[in-house]
């Protein structure tokens, strides 16, 4: 049996998002095969009913955003379709120029964010981890749930993402001397 | 916005949306002039709020306070800035170029949300249910976790004491450039505010006095109080603010 | 999007077999089109790490059994792994506080629950009901089992119960004020 066909068997019996380094450990291969596995699959499943989403470091199966309409069907979910303009944009951020901490979501939108995050993380369409940069804050970013809502597969499906990246990257380099005064400012983080 | 006053603050998102808002609905790009322009408005529409907590003001107070530094520049090109100033003007023009970039891909999202979902596999397609307890689950070790999620419980947010020493000393800086304005225009301002309490009318004033400046209403080699000024020009008037 | 992808959209969807006459009504096909489909994806699969399985009509999709050893495998290892903190403390408030519907254990942790409520589920520590007072949502609630392991008869034998399960109320009664501020910040649309 294929490494690949081994890939789609676990992820199908889990149903839920496992992580490259979960797979490497479970088939004890290195990563960058599971990483070529992974995008085998990707290919082989690209015209088919079932897709590999992937978001970092995790991936899943999902169906194909085009059979969204039939699932709906059939589905007894309650499903979510109301997102307010505060949490659009907030998620507009996080996505396009994430991940990112609380200091600097605040001071793009210019007020606190931190019910709005919570809100969004208690829907699952953010999580947070420890900044590595700053281990006394979190930074956030996007889940797989989110992309499955937006019925995308990776963010790079996103229009304007690349473009948006880049100009964030350049735009970073400069920023970085003011967000680190921000964050110091106002870094309470709850 | 000076149109309708009525506009609650609530249905702003904090004052780089109002601002924002003020100078699309004027089909303005992001500048330092048509911040100049809109400085104005963002002011009477503050002015106008009442009953507002003072975490919310204080937001819009710290942006009115660098309006008030570009309205300044606009009218006096003289005038000396200081590096923080310099900073938080552009730091402004900055923000809601990035807001304005933020909203606008934001449609992209707006689009696609709740559309074409992906699912998962159902739910209950979990696998089979065998009871396998861990170590950790013992009655001292739960308790440890209920306490430690108790401790973790969210609390309501306290105003971060920056925010509220940044407006304290808001007084301070309209103080500080209406002494280098007048300075420039041999008058003085402080006179003119001090039986103004509230933080917003002291902008208002200080907005307005530059209003006058600019549409010549002021003589500027006069030495006295700003009432007087006021009475000695028939073409303006008592200001509106 | 083809006939065929279709049905492997809702075979992957569906938890249990679907029959025949039921893809025939979700899709408005014949059943000679259904049948034919079918047997295209099920050539299709024939390699692959997920089959087609058949029992006169039903339908459904499974791991290919040669998969089977690495996924009990898995299975093992994810049993006897430790639970960690974070599923630890949601294990708590279930005993401690249940049964609790997830929207109030999402709210309560401040983060969206639900892989760590499936793992729970998997490993029988708790069960879940649907609400009485709302049968479009679960409960979740200690199941017997883990009772006994931890060698009481009744929740209200824990430590401190009836102390933690108030401080536990108390704050999600507070939920509807801070709701109130959260749909204030979200519900804004322009």
């Amino acid at each position: 049996m294929s490494l690949e066909a081994k890939i789609e068997a676990i992820l199908f019996y889990k149903a839920e998002a496992v992580t490259v380094s979960q797979l490497v450990k479970w088939l004890s291969v290195s990563t960058e095969e599971i990483e070529s596995s992974l995008n085998q699959l990707g290919g082989n499943l690209a015209e088919r009913g079932v897709r590999i989403i992937r978001q970092g470091e995790e991936v899943m199966l999902g169906t194909a955003s085009e059979a969204g309409a039939i699932i709906e069907q059939i589905t007894k979910e309650e499903l979510s379709r109301d997102l307010g303009k505060a949490a659009l944009e907030t998620l507009t951020l996080i996505i396009y120029e994430g991940p990112l901490a609380r200091a600097e979501i605040d001071y793009v939108r210019g007020v606190n964010s931190s019910f709005i995050l919570r809100h969004l993380l208690v829907r699952g369409l953010i999580e947070r981890e420890i900044d590595k940069k700053d281990a006394r804050r979190f930074i956030y970013r996007p889940t797989l749930d989110l992309l499955r809502h937006l019925g995308i597969e990776k963010v790079e499906d996103l229009p304007e993402f690349e473009t948006i990246k880049k100009q964030v990257a350049n735009f970073l380099t400069e920023q970085v001397l003011v967000n680190i005064e921000q964050s110091n400012e106002d870094g309470t983080e709850n | 916005m000076e149109e309708n006053f009525r506009v609650k603050i609530a249905d702003f998102e904090g004052p780089l949306d109002l601002l924002l808002n003020l100078i699309e609905k004027r089909k303005m790009h992001i500048s330092q002039v048509s911040l100049a322009q809109v400085a104005d408005g963002y002011v009477n529409y503050l002015k106008n709020q009442e009953n507002q907590s003072m975490e919310l003001m204080a937001n819009f107070i710290m942006v009115a306070s660098t309006l008030m530094l570009i309205k300044s520049l606009a009218l006096l090109p003289g005038l000396q800035l200081s590096e923080e100033e310099k900073e938080s003007v552009s730091d402004l023009e900055d923000r809601l170029k990035r807001l304005q970039r933020v909203r606008d891909l934001s449609r992209h999202l707006k689009e696609r949300f709740g559309k074409d979902i992906i699912f998962g596999r159902e739910e209950g397609s979990a696998p089979v249910i065998v009871f396998s307890p861990t170590r950790e689950i013992t009655l001292p070790g739960l308790f440890e976790a209920v306490k430690r999620l108790l401790n973790n419980l969210p609390t309501k947010e306290i105003i971060p004491q920056t925010i509220i020493k940044k407006v304290i000393s808001l007084e301070e800086v309209i103080s500080d450039l209406a002494e280098r304005v007048s300075r420039a225009l041999k008058m003085s301002f402080g006179d003119f505010v001090k039986d103004k309490k509230d933080k917003v009318n002291i902008i208002v004033s200080f907005l307005g006095m530059l209003e006058l400046v600019k549409q010549g209403a002021i003589n500027i080699e006069q030495k006295a109080h700003f009432a007087e000024i006021e009475m000695e020009n028939k073409s303006v008037g008592v200001p509106r603010y």
